[in-house]
């Protein structure tokens, strides 16, 4: 990858940013954002860190933007008014000036911090003990499996805190209805979802499988479920589950309880969160799969919104 | 006795502060008996301890709570005398107060707090620190300050706000003062007065003045005398403690121990302190006094009429000699005893025949002659006229100020003692010589309730009267007040 | 084993069943706060120097669990505050005529994420780490708090979401620039050059923000007075501390050679206007729960006045003892406030103050732990609120520190200006009939915190000792007069 | 593969860009799903940063990589929650809940 390139793709970044940002209409917006997130993920390999680039595509385009598209038709169908404010304000320049300078002085600070590899040998030296090979799962997983613990436990938790705005009388139902309204679209849809599904358990799979090696990992097979769940929901192939499913509850909670579990055994055999010599991929594939399978289901949630009163709410 | 002595005496009214408040109103007659016989208990462990500390037994107890900062109680004359003075009107005002409520009311909160300001007082008297001090005087406040609002009326909550806001800033500038010198010159303790004379003479004035002025909110010092008239919204009995024992002589207390354990005689005189602390309690005096003889309801007369005696004890500690401080400290137990039976007598007549204007006396002597006979005993103290209490007081004050140099005291003497005659006399005339209203069939003391809102006015005149006729006896006040003179500060 | 990690991990698991049992939820806390004590009484009992890595990874990479004098005063503090709010909280979030609700099914899993995310933040010495903390604590924050007003929870997310980003960045230069984020590292580390001075100031920004520092506290009252009594007492006694510890943790201890003087004192000026400011807002409320919630914006002040005063003192030790024993004092005074105040407005018609007439006779224990949480808030002896509020008056005495001196007297009265009025009010007569409300269980919650705020009082010397172990270097050791590189 | 020495940044400075252009758009936005998507904006520049001053020689550095992915999915699930709010507080206000939901705590 030639320094052209790279100039050309940060400046593609600026404008796609300063476009979704500033466009009037919010579909355009969005359709933006999506594309700068792919020209992230583009960015991330350009930087060599295939396994963000993965997830930066995976959840920063992908589901952010479902979301966002999810967001803004229930908006207008509510008659909610989503377009941006126009320009010229002197309150807009102002705060032009004041975020540029700031941006400057955090340029300023970044261009004094030599890049280098950090702690990459210090990294490289540890993975033999763990038997991974991939090095970001490796830090996940068990350098700093503690912040990925927490983590699972936020992604539950924002779910949770979705579902405490669910209307007083709409408990414990399911979440609005993602099919599509338009006949054409759910018939193509929901074809499409049939033959998405399979192939997203399938692929999310793999990436968990070839994540303690390879590029990839329980986040990245975990949004691939997800988006999986989404279009077979789209398409009508799936209905969401009523929140108070009890299958559906240790479906959620299932990937964050391995992780807990297994760190609470290491603390039975010596430090909480360390793993047993020999077994520490064994069990890091363990915890991936379980985290995968809840982090899907939990990011499709996540999409879908709280329960709601009627199944006819857009 | 064991050196957890204080402690104890101080945490005593825990107990029935404790019971009063978690029974329940019906219960009024089991209340009423634990907290008499705590008062009377009290009473007894004191009169042991006055007995034990003339024999020269020193009694301390000592917490360190912060670094640096020590709690100490200590048991000494001086805090004697407030100790016995409070145990001892404490009882009387619990007789009362059991017999001018009733079965009102919210009274076994009124008995909670009221031990619990029991506690307070104690503490302040037996504090051993400035701080340790600080932290009863800002307890008392906050035990008082319920009472104060006990009646709940819009004018009883007015009352409780300026109570206060007059308090809490003069315990906030005393607090400063008292961290600001801790911080010069290390711990400073009553019975170890601190070296102060490396600290420059400016900010030892500055800190003077914080403490002192602090501790004239509650002393009533003019101009930060305004809460106490307005407290009259709250009950007489809350008024008679009030004004005769927790509130006004704990400033009045507080301010004594600075000059005397804290800044010292020498250092007071060399600051030229005290021509000017006396100065103010002269003024004090004086237009407490005028005020006095404006009101036209009875409380307030009283009130501002306190405002007037109880810097008459500033007066005499800011004179500093010997015949003055004697002055001084024992009318911090005449003004008590003589106080609290004219708001006594005041409240039983508010409470029996509905009297509250100086205009309404007409003729409550024929109704209510033992009543008013206390009032008179108390009122003629008030004034100085022998052989009641006060007129020690006055002598002692007298002598002491031309012994200090200040003839002008004198003059505030006879000035003050023409107000209060011009401000009581009128009353003794219209109680004693107008022929009363038409109440028919009224009886003073017609039931057991009655008696026991009249006897404990009759049982403090009788004080009163006594602590004069019997003022060189080996018990009386005097003799204690010249015990403490002797012992701690005319060595 | 060590309950290092017990602290974060059994609160997770009671949230993962809370979750899982739904309607049943709610009993957890009979096992979860006898645990969550005995673990608190456990930590107290490590020796001084107890802490360990994660997994047993080393730094610069691995994550660093301590028990220092910050957390072994705060984590039993959150522990009692939860404990007790999440009795007081048993009836309001149960089964409505036998069904689940959203409400009373969300609550429980949300409280245990809150407490496994503050204590976890308070353990930890990563920067990183304390970034997914913070987000554990905010993201069960915005929900609670959206449980009163949907709209001052959507600004309080906002507020938070940006303020979490500004901390993150901060970690994200110092990780570039130090290739660690270790704060035990970085006061080896760091030097007070751009990058770092920036990443300082972004990251105290942020939480500034999340600890609602005037003139960065608009979020607070309007969430904190609409949310249901034990969310709001969650949020003013818990959820702000949060903030406020990384900050103590970023300037005295990372990067305690980086920090010059005046920012110091722009620090302590905010905090000492935010006493003052929130003191005279609560002043002019009429209802009484945002009269409460200005008291926290108040409260908080404090805080950060005291950075000064540590930074300045001959023996920081003290100052640094006070602002800890402030922040436990507070959050059982302002707990013990929230869910009395929420029992009185339940037993009145209205949500103003002057609907409290004569409560203090209908229901005597809600006022009498209003009232002890209100001596410990206004800093009146003897309680927490005055150990610590005498210890920062003294050190600012001792420092010649008059405005600061000044305002902590101030503050005080005017404390007592706006926490006497609702009082009050209580003790006043009222011809308005009283609804009986006080359930014993109920009662005994903010009885029991304010109690302990009280108790605090009795216990300087034992805070003290407890706040000086494993203090920073310059906390523990006198600094010099003058401060400087 | 070795970059030019003032490239070496190039990354960074983008992330810099990225935060400044957030922040401006966060503050001259007015709706709140619009604001949530200049938080992203903001959030993405500051994984550029962290991830592009990893860059080393021939690797780049695992540790900002993985710090990186942890925030992607915790912006995520803060901005689902957002989006959450926002629909509820627009149907709330289009809508009003035939039975309102009580204010505060006394629903019991």
């Amino acid at each position: 990858m030639t320094a052209a390139f790279e100039l050309i793709l940060c400046l593609m970044i600026l404008g796609t940013a300063c476009v979704a940002l500033l466009v009037r209409d919010f579909l355009a917006a969005i359709a933006f954002f999506v594309v700068f997130g792919n020209l992230m993920g583009l960015a991330w390999l350009a930087l060599g860190a295939v396994n963000v680039a993965l997830a930066e595509i995976a959840i920063g385009a992908g589901v952010t933007g479902v979301l966002l598209i999810l967001t803004r038709g229930r908006l207008l169908a509510l008659g909610e008014q989503i377009d941006g404010n126009p320009l010229g304000h002197w309150l807009n320049l102002g705060a032009a000036v004041v975020c540029s300078a700031f941006a400057v002085v955090l340029g300023a600070a970044v261009l004094s911090i030599a890049p280098d590899d950090g702690l990459a040998p210090v990294i490289d030296r540890l993975m033999p003990r763990i038997g991974v090979e991939n090095p970001v799962t490796g830090v996940l997983l068990a350098f700093r499996a503690y912040d990925t613990l927490l983590e699972s436990f936020v992604l539950l938790g924002a779910l949770v805190a979705v579902w405490s705005l669910a209307p007083a009388d709409a408990w414990p139902r399911a979440p609005a209805a993602l099919r599509m309204t338009d006949p054409a679209a759910l018939n193509v849809a929901e074809s499409f979802g049939r033959l998405v599904l399979p192939i997203a358990l399938v692929v999310a799979a793999y990436l968990v499988w070839v994540g303690s090696d390879r590029p990839g990992g329980a986040f990245q097979g975990g949004t691939v479920l997800a988006g999986g769940f989404l279009l077979a929901a789209m398409g009508g192939a799936m209905g969401l589950p009523r929140s108070d499913d009890p299958a559906f509850r240790w479906t959620l909670v299932a990937g964050p309880l391995v992780f807990l579990a297994i760190g609470l055994a290491g603390m039975a055999l010596g430090r909480f969160l360390a793993y047993p010599e020999g077994m520490a991929k064994a069990l890091i594939v363990t915890i991936e799969y379980f985290l995968a399978f809840s982090i899907g289901v939990t990011l499709a949630l996540l999409v879908a919104g709280p329960p709601v009163r009627a199944e006819t709410v857009p | 006795m064991m050196a957890g002595a204080p402690l104890f005496l101080i945490l005593l009214p825990l107990i029935p502060a404790i019971i009063s408040f978690s029974l329940p109103e019906r219960l009024a007659v089991w209340r009423n008996a634990v907290n008499l016989l705590f008062a009377l208990v009290k009473v007894g462990i004191v009169a042991d301890l006055l007995r034990q500390v003339r024999g020269g037994v020193d009694l301390e107890w000592r917490y360190t709570f912060l670094p640096g900062h020590d709690f100490l109680l200590r048991v000494d004359t001086l805090a004697l005398l407030f100790v016995s003075l409070s145990v001892f009107l404490w009882l009387i005002t619990t007789v009362y107060a059991i017999a001018y409520f009733g079965r009102g009311p919210n009274l076994s909160r009124f008995f909670g707090f009221f031990n619990l300001c029991v506690l307070s007082a104690t503490g302040v008297a037996l504090s051993g620190t400035a701080i340790t001090f600080f932290l009863f005087y800002e307890l008392l406040t906050l035990a008082t300050w319920p009472l104060v609002v006990h009646n709940g009326d819009e004018k009883s909550l007015r009352a409780g706000r300026i109570y206060l806001a007059y308090t809490l800033a003069g315990s906030a500038a005393f607090l400063v003062g008292i961290l600001w010198l801790k911080t010069l010159v290390g711990s400073v303790e009553f019975t170890a007065p601190p070296d102060l004379s490396a600290v420059p003479p400016l900010t030892l004035t500055l800190i003077f003045v914080l403490c002192v002025g602090g501790l004239g909110v509650k002393a009533a010092l003019v101009p930060l005398h305004a809460w106490l008239p307005a407290a009259m919204a709250a009950p007489a009995p809350v008024s008679a403690l009030l004004h005769a024992v927790a509130v006004v002589k704990a400033g009045a207390f507080g301010i004594v121990r600075m000059i005397y354990d804290v800044y010292g005689i020498g250092t007071v005189a060399e600051l030229g302190l005290g021509t000017p602390l006396a100065a103010l309690a002269s003024v004090t005096i004086l237009y407490g006094s005028l005020r006095a003889v404006m009101q036209a309801d009875i409380k307030k007369r009283l009130a501002y009429s306190t405002v007037s005696q109880v810097s008459y004890i500033l007066l005499g500690a800011s004179l500093i000699g010997p015949f003055a401080v004697i002055g001084g400290l024992v009318h911090l137990v005449h003004q008590g005893i003589m106080k609290i039976t004219l708001f006594m007598c005041a409240g039983a007549l508010s409470n029996r025949l509905g009297i509250k204007a100086v205009a309404d006396l007409d003729g409550a002597g024929r109704l209510m002659p033992v009543t008013m006979g206390a009032f008179t005993i108390g009122a003629l103290g008030m004034i100085g006229v022998p052989p009641v209490a006060g007129f020690i007081s006055k002598w002692y004050l007298g002598i002491g100020g031309l012994q200090s140099g200040a003839p002008w005291v004198v003059a505030v003497m006879a000035g003050s003692s023409l107000l209060n005659a011009a401000y009581f006399l009128p009353m003794l005339y219209r109680a004693w010589l107008l022929p009363p209203p038409e109440r028919a069939g009224f009886r003073e003391l017609g039931t057991s309730r009655d008696r026991m809102l009249i006897l404990p006015a009759v049982v403090t005149a009788a004080a009163a009267l006594a602590a004069g006729v019997f003022a060189s006896s080996a018990v009386s006040p005097l003799t204690w007040a010249k015990l403490i003179a002797e012992r701690g500060y005319l060595e | 084993m060590s309950p290092l990690d017990l602290l974060v991990a059994a609160p997770l698991a009671f949230m993962v069943a809370a979750l899982v049992l739904g309607q049943g939820g709610r009993w957890l806390i009979l096992a979860a706060g006898p645990v969550m004590l005995g673990l608190s009484a456990w930590l107290l009992a490590l020796p001084p120097d107890a802490a360990h890595l994660v997994g047993n990874w080393d730094l610069p990479l691995g994550i660093l669990l301590r028990a220092d004098g910050v957390a072994r005063l705060l984590v039993p503090a959150t522990c009692v505050c939860f404990v007790a709010v999440a009795l007081y909280a048993w009836p309001e979030f149960s089964p409505k005529a036998g069904r689940e609700t959203a409400r009373a099914h969300t609550f429980w899993p949300m409280l245990y994420l809150m407490w496994g995310g503050s204590n976890a933040g308070y353990l930890t010495t990563d920067l990183f780490n304390l970034y997914v903390t913070i987000e554990m604590v905010s993201l069960a924050a915005v929900a609670l708090a959206a449980m009163g007003s949907l709209a001052a929870g959507l600004q309080y997310f906002m507020i938070a979401l940006v303020g979490s980003l500004a901390y993150l960045l901060g970690v994200a230069l110092l990780a570039g620039h130090y290739d660690t984020v270790d704060a035990t590292l970085l006061a080896v580390r760091a030097r007070p050059d751009l990058p770092t001075v920036l990443a300082l100031a972004v990251m105290t920004a942020g939480l500034l923000v999340k600890a609602a520092l005037f003139p960065l506290h608009g979020w607070l009252p309007p969430a904190h007075a609409a949310a249901p009594a034990p969310a709001s007492a969650l949020l003013s006694a818990i959820v702000v501390k949060l903030g406020f510890v990384i900050i103590l943790r970023l300037w005295f201890e990372a990067f305690a050679e980086v920090v010059r003087p005046a920012a110091i004192h722009l620090l302590g000026g905010m905090g000492a206007l935010a006493v003052i400011y929130g003191s005279i807002q609560a002043i002019r409320q009429e209802r009484l729960k945002p009269l409460v919630a200005y008291s926290t914006v108040a409260q908080l002040g404090y805080l950060f006045l005291a950075f000064p005063l540590i930074w300045n003192a001959r023996i920081p030790g003290e100052p640094w003892a006070a602002v800890l024993v402030h922040a436990v004092a507070h959050m059982l005074a302002k707990a013990a406030m929230f869910l009395a105040a929420g029992l009185m407005l339940k037993a009145v018609a209205g949500d103003r103050i002057s609907d409290l007439g004569g409560l203090a006779r209908a229901m005597p224990l809600s006022v009498t732990a209003f009232a002890l949480a209100a001596i410990s808030l206004m800093g009146l002896p003897p309680s927490g609120g005055f150990t610590a509020k005498f210890l920062l008056l003294h050190a600012a005495i001792e420092q010649g520190q008059v405005i600061y001196a000044g305002v902590l007297v101030i503050g005080g009265l005017l404390g007592a200006a706006y926490l006497f009025r609702p009082l009050s009010v209580a003790f006043g007569a009222s011809a308005a009939p009283v609804v009986r409300a006080e359930g014993a269980l109920r009662v005994a919650a903010p009885l029991t915190l304010a109690a302990l705020a009280i108790a605090l009082g009795f216990a300087g010397m034992t805070l003290i000792e407890l706040s000086s172990i494993g203090a920073p270097p310059a906390i523990a050791l006198p600094l010099a007069e003058e401060p400087g590189p | 593969m070795s970059l030019p020495a003032a490239l070496g940044h190039l990354f960074p400075l983008t992330g810099a860009a990225l935060v400044g252009l957030g922040l401006f758009g966060f503050i001259i936005l007015r709706h709140p799903l619009r604001q949530l998507l200049a938080v992203n904006v903001i959030a993405a520049g500051i994984f550029l940063i962290l991830g592009g001053l990893g860059r080393g020689e021939d690797v780049t550095d695992p540790y900002p990589q993985a710090l990186v992915i942890t925030g992607i999915v915790v912006s995520v699930a803060l901005t689902a929650l957002g989006a959450a709010m926002i629909t509820r507080l627009a149907e709330d206000r289009c809508a009003p809940a035939p039975t309102p939901e009580p204010p505060g705590d006394r629903d019991a």
